[in-house]
């Protein structure tokens, strides 16, 4: 009874967030900072969860986890769709080269800090093969940034839409490498782990991925035969685009790897063997988009551990200080690189927004701690949802401090 | 527009035993010229089998719209019918043809043509509609359930 | 040509289900036994989840992909598509092809809960009061002399079945006596799935389908209330548990049934005030609001179907304009609950079971038949109805799915502590699983035959 | 279907003219876009359709949660809008034909304008 209470709950909020209404809200800066990062959700979910108003009991959250399947193909599904060849072949070189320079940035900085933080917090004594895949989540976690540009605009920054481009589609070219990456450290992580030795069980890793693999293109091609089946009778739609999410992010866990890799490689299949059928199924995925981003949310509430020893809050901490002074001077980077496009770019490039953590972050903590429900992995999504508040205010902060400095650029956006 | 103003009874037919394409557009144009003046079976037959080279009028859901514009006509005719068996209608076509609606139409006004075979369309687009026509009992039977399904529409 | 592709498709997704969960079973997170401990890095011991929940997303993919082709075949082959789900679901099942375990079987029966509701809620949208005001001498008429003659003709013939299949040992004591009264009563069950399944398979919304469905639910509600009766008297009998007084049993219907009516107004008020007011996702309040009244209803002991048929009346017929909105949403998501509900259905049906008693179960499922045929033919002309649609009215009254099936499985669990519960069990799923399998075709044949015989009559006139 | 040349409909004189309204048509969902064009062929109604964008998408587009690339690409987001000057007894044949047989959830927004003056419409 109590899992269609949380269940009710959950979905009255998504109505709710998703409602015109909260649309306008979001045009003051920090409504639309808060709602875009999902923490309202977060904090609804905590209430409710086994740590919080225990109305959802520890016991009734692992009965939901095929609900939780769904929700993680979804988003792997709707990632992998838009990562089509010929959206690809268009995005400009830049682009391309801040992402890598990210990847390189966050796996330096972050995973250093996260190797030390780990092995200080499990006190040393277990092996490292253990602790491969939560490293992996939180470098994975630190890809990127929040894609919404929407608070960026006031008088102060010329608003064009290469600007914005320019911001959001690094980073969602960083969620599919964060997924990518989460996805095969995670196999290897998974297999070493079973086998419990110091050497990496490349062999068995190697083998599931073959098995995800082969998994992407079976549901593409069977995908696209179905999704042509169904035709435009919207029972059929249904059916077939609930049976395709639940199958590939099912398939997937069973897999031990996260359901969201799993679904982004058969997206990515699906979306470069696109009829119009596919279209429409990307059309119904895409539009339910933030109904099933605060789904991810609160359940993401429901789910953390925020009982984090000393060493961890210390480990969170160092992630968000270093998280801030890396993508600055990642943006600073790239604003030195890039001095020979528009000049209109620079000020964007300084603008605290890229500090924000990217929502994947909060799906990929949720797999693992699906995959394997253990307290660890659900401190460890208490410690990226932590990051991801800090890092948002952080953002806030700093450009009150920048419009400070620079006060004749106006205040906030109306 | 109404389709059952240009529904005679005379020119709703079951074709029963034509095994090819031809076979029923034959049958089909010799009804038809007996209604219009100035042109011969054989003339009309030639004039459809060109428009079908150019490309075949036949439809998944097998329902096929041969058609002919014909110069100095003065009114849009019409010839419904229901072929038993269904014919192949052309090289690759999707599906055996047994809903065959010929259009003879006045050259001047394309656009009434146009509206003509929207209609049509819109009577034979849902499944059931087709089953109700294909389970006709004969030519009589075929026209009532024409109409039941043309007055079904706005 | 067509059909080629689908029976690829569908070989194609199972069999690469089965090689992940043959080959890749053994990994540390899917394990055999219910939920093990392991051990995290901090040194905290958790549970693992247990493999029948974890493989519970895949099979629900994979049942709605396969049962969906699976239907669509069935189609092509003019049989029902409520056929095709069903026979897919016994083909993957435990006791075949073993893709989808036993041990998923709890997880997925919680869209029992979720269809019940949801075909009980079309059912009562398709019932129109001016039909019913109309014609509801002929329903009753033909409702109770099928039921009471199903139910004394099965109760008659069943000690003798039991008895030849060894169920029972003796012949005329009183435990034969009670087992055969219960099952007698599932025998008259019918099941308005597969009517409203049919019907909107073929579209053919024709009055024969109406006065079909008509007659099964009132049937139903009938039946529920009867079975309580009989399922507390019996189970006395056979268990000698003297908990319940025959008065209280009759109190203990008359809340049950009287709560679940008021509780269904309710419910359709609710419903059709968010449907008139908000209006906006439709799809995921119809999902909700079935789950509600499923598990509320267990809440509050109440009987879901007659909850959902009351608020499902209720609406279309006090406001049926503003909920054509709220029916078009329910149509477009029944097709994906029926797949599920049947296909599961389908994994609940143990042929090994089967194997042994088939021949019994077949031949009482034939004696049922002509019981309902005759007991049919006898109301309609009792009922001195005009039109000729009642010669094959009866057709529609011979299938049986989840409410049979439900009412089974209470059966199993009331008499669980004697030794006769699991053979019983396994009878009374064999003769339902048979009447699932004959009853869609019959029916779909029974509405073409009836609709031709009505269009035969009107151009005659 | 752009615009197909001026919009031609059986009128006989000016006086006709008081007898046209606009029609204007949002059709969100792209699956009934086939239905209403085949039912105005059928009414005679000629038109001039536009790709448009509505405010959930734009805001979708503005605001990505995990599909930050689906923007970049602008490829239709499916609405369109129709705009046709047609007699008003066709008009109702439209919006009958809207009501009486397109579902709820693929029915697009359609609102008919009175209208003053009109130049250069082929009659």
């Amino acid at each position: 009874m109590d899992l269609f209470l949380s269940i009710t709950v959950l979905v009255a909020l998504a109505l709710i967030a998703t409602s015109r209404r909260l649309y306008t809200a979001r045009r003051s800066r920090f409504a639309s900072l808060l709602i875009s990062g999902g923490w309202p959700a977060v904090l609804v979910g905590v209430a409710l969860g086994p740590h919080g108003g225990v109305v959802v009991t520890e016991e009734t959250l692992t009965f939901a986890s095929p609900l939780v399947v769904l929700v993680l193909g979804w988003v792997g599904i709707m990632v992998g769709l838009q990562a089509r060849l010929e959206i690809l072949r268009r995005i400009p070189r830049p682009h391309f080269t801040l992402v890598v320079g990210d990847i390189i940035f966050t796996i330096i900085g972050i995973g250093s800090i996260a190797a030390i933080g780990l092995a200080w917090w499990t006190s040393g004594e277990v092996n490292a093969a253990i602790l491969i895949t939560p490293w992996a989540l939180l470098v994975a976690s630190a890809l990127g940034w929040s894609m919404e540009t929407r608070s960026l605009r006031d008088e102060s920054t010329p608003h064009d839409q290469s600007t914005e481009l320019f911001l959001r589609v690094p980073s969602a070219l960083a969620s599919i490498a964060a997924i990518v990456l989460f996805g095969l450290l995670e196999l290897i992580g998974t297999s070493s782990n079973s086998t419990g030795v110091q050497t990496l069980a490349l062999h068995s890793s190697a083998l599931h991925l073959g098995a995800i693999v082969a998994l992407a293109v079976v549901l593409g091609v069977t995908g696209r035969f179905l999704l042509t089946r169904a035709g435009r009778s919207r029972a059929n739609q249904l059916t077939v685009f609930l049976g395709l999410v639940t199958f590939v992010g099912g398939l997937s866990t069973e897999l031990s790897s996260s359901p969201l890799f799993g679904a982004t490689l058969a997206g990515f299949v699906l979306g470069n063997i696109a009829t119009n059928d596919v279209l429409r199924f990307e059309r119904f995925v895409v539009e339910a988009e933030h109904m099933i981003g605060v789904i991810v949310f609160l359940l993401a509430g429901l789910t953390a551990d925020f009982h984090l020893t000393l060493i961890g809050m210390t480990l969170a901490a160092a992630l968000v200080f270093v998280r801030i002074g890396l993508k600055l001077t990642l943006m600073r980077w790239a604003a030195v690189r890039q001095r020979r496009m528009a000049h209109s770019l620079t000020p964007v490039l300084s603008h605290p927004t890229v500090i924000r953590q990217s929502p994947i972050a909060v799906a990929l903590a949720l797999s693992l701690a699906l995959v394997e429900p253990s307290v660890f992995h659900r401190r460890l999504l208490g410690i990226v949802l932590i990051v991801g508040v800090a890092a948002d205010l952080a953002s806030l902060l700093l450009w009150r401090l920048s419009r400070r400095v620079a006060p004749g650029s106006g205040g906030e956006a109306t | 527009m109404r389709l059952e103003p240009l529904l005679t009874p005379d020119l709703t037919l079951v074709i029963e035993g034509c095994s090819t394409r031809d076979a029923a557009l034959q049958a089909a144009a010799a009804r038809a010229a007996g209604h219009l003046t100035n042109i011969t079976p054989e003339q009309l037959f030639q004039q459809l089998l060109e428009r079908e080279a150019q490309y075949p009028t036949a439809t998944p859901e097998g329902v096929a719209f041969p058609h002919a514009l014909i110069p100095g006509l003065d009114h849009t005719t019409v010839v419904a019918c229901l072929l038993r068996p269904a014919v192949e209608w052309a090289e690759g076509a999707p599906a055996p043809q047994d809903l065959m609606f010929m259009m003879i139409g006045k050259d001047d006004h394309p656009w009434e043509h146009v509206r003509l075979l929207a209609r049509l369309a819109r009577i034979v687009k849902s499944p059931d509609a087709r089953r109700q026509l294909r389970e006709s009992a004969d030519a009589a039977d075929f026209h009532a359930r024409l109409v039941r399904e043309d007055r079904a529409h706005v | 040509m067509r059909s080629i592709w689908t029976i690829a498709t569908m070989i194609l997704l199972t069999v690469f289900a089965m090689l992940v969960r043959v080959g890749f079973g053994d990994t540390v997170f899917t394990n055999e036994v219910q939920s093990t401990l392991g051990v995290d890095p901090l040194g905290i011991p958790f549970t693992l989840p247990a493999t029948g929940l974890v493989r519970t997303g895949a099979s629900v993919g994979l049942l709605l992909l396969v049962a969906y082709l699976a239907g669509q075949l069935a189609q092509q082959f003019r049989l029902a598509a409520v056929t095709g789900y069903l026979g897919i679901g016994i083909l993957l099942g435990p006791t075949a092809l073993q893709v989808v375990g036993a041990d998923e079987l709890p997880y997925l029966s919680l869209v029992n809960d979720l269809a019940i509701a949801l075909i009980a809620l079309i059912a009562g949208g398709e019932i129109r009061l001016s039909f019913i005001q109309s014609r509801w001498r002929t329903v009753f008429t033909i409702a109770s002399i099928e039921v009471f003659s199903v139910l004394i003709g099965s109760a008659l013939l069943l000690p003798f079945v039991l008895n030849w299949s060894g169920i029972t040992g003796e012949l005329w004591t009183p435990l034969p006596i009670a087992v055969a009264t219960i099952c007698a009563t599932i025998a008259v069950a019918n099941s308005p799935a597969v009517v409203i399944a049919v019907i909107a398979e073929t579209h053919r919304h024709s009055s024969m389908g109406r006065l079909a469905l008509a007659v099964t639910i009132c049937k139903d509600l009938v039946l529920v209330a009867l079975f309580t009766v009989v399922l507390a008297v019996a189970s006395s009998v056979i268990i000698d548990s003297e908990d319940q007084h025959s008065r209280s049993v009759a109190l203990t219907i008359f809340l049950h049934l009287g709560g679940s009516i008021a509780a269904g107004v309710v419910v359709g008020i609710a419903m059709a005030w968010y449907t008139h007011v908000i209006k906006r996702h439709l799809g995921f309040f119809v999902v909700f609001a079935c789950f509600g009244i499923a598990l509320a209803s267990e809440a509050l002991h109440l009987e879901a179907l007659i909850v959902a048929v009351v608020a499902g009346l209720l609406m279309q017929n006090i406001w049926p304009d503003e909920m054509e909105a709220f029916f078009e949403e329910l149509e477009q998501i029944s097709m994906p609950v029926y797949c599920l509900f049947f296909a599961v259905a389908g994994l609940r049906i143990d042929l090994l079971a089967l194997s042994s008693i088939w021949h019994w179960a077949l031949l009482f499922v034939a004696a049922r038949g002509l019981l309902v045929w005759a007991s049919t033919w006898a109301g309609w002309k009792l009922a001195r109805a005009a039109s000729g649609e009642g010669r094959w009215l009866w057709s529609a009254l011979v299938p049986q799915a989840g409410i049979a099936l439900a009412l089974a499985s209470i059966v199993s669990q009331t008499l669980a502590p004697s030794p006769v519960a699991e053979p019983v069990f396994g009878f009374l799923v064999a003769v339902i699983a048979f009447n699932q399998l004959i009853g869609p075709v019959l029916f779909k044949v029974g509405l073409a035959r009836s609709e031709s015989i009505s269009q035969a009559k009107d151009s005659l006139a | 279907m752009s615009e197909s040349g001026g919009q031609k409909h059986e009128q006989d004189g000016s006086t006709a003219q008081r007898d046209l309204v606009m029609l204007v048509l949002v059709v969100a969902t792209p699956d009934s876009l086939d239905d209403l064009v085949t039912a105005m062929l059928d009414f005679g109604i000629g038109g001039t359709m536009v790709e448009s964008k509505g405010l959930a998408a734009h805001l979708r587009e503005e605001m990505p949660i995990f599909s930050g690339l689906a923007s970049l690409l602008p490829r239709a987001t499916g609405s369109r809008m129709v705009f046709s000057v047609a007699p008003r007894e066709q008009v109702d044949q439209m919006l009958d034909f809207i009501e009486g047989e397109m579902d709820h959830a693929r029915r697009p927004i359609g609102v008919t304008l009175s209208l003053e003056k009109i130049v250069g419409l082929q009659t």
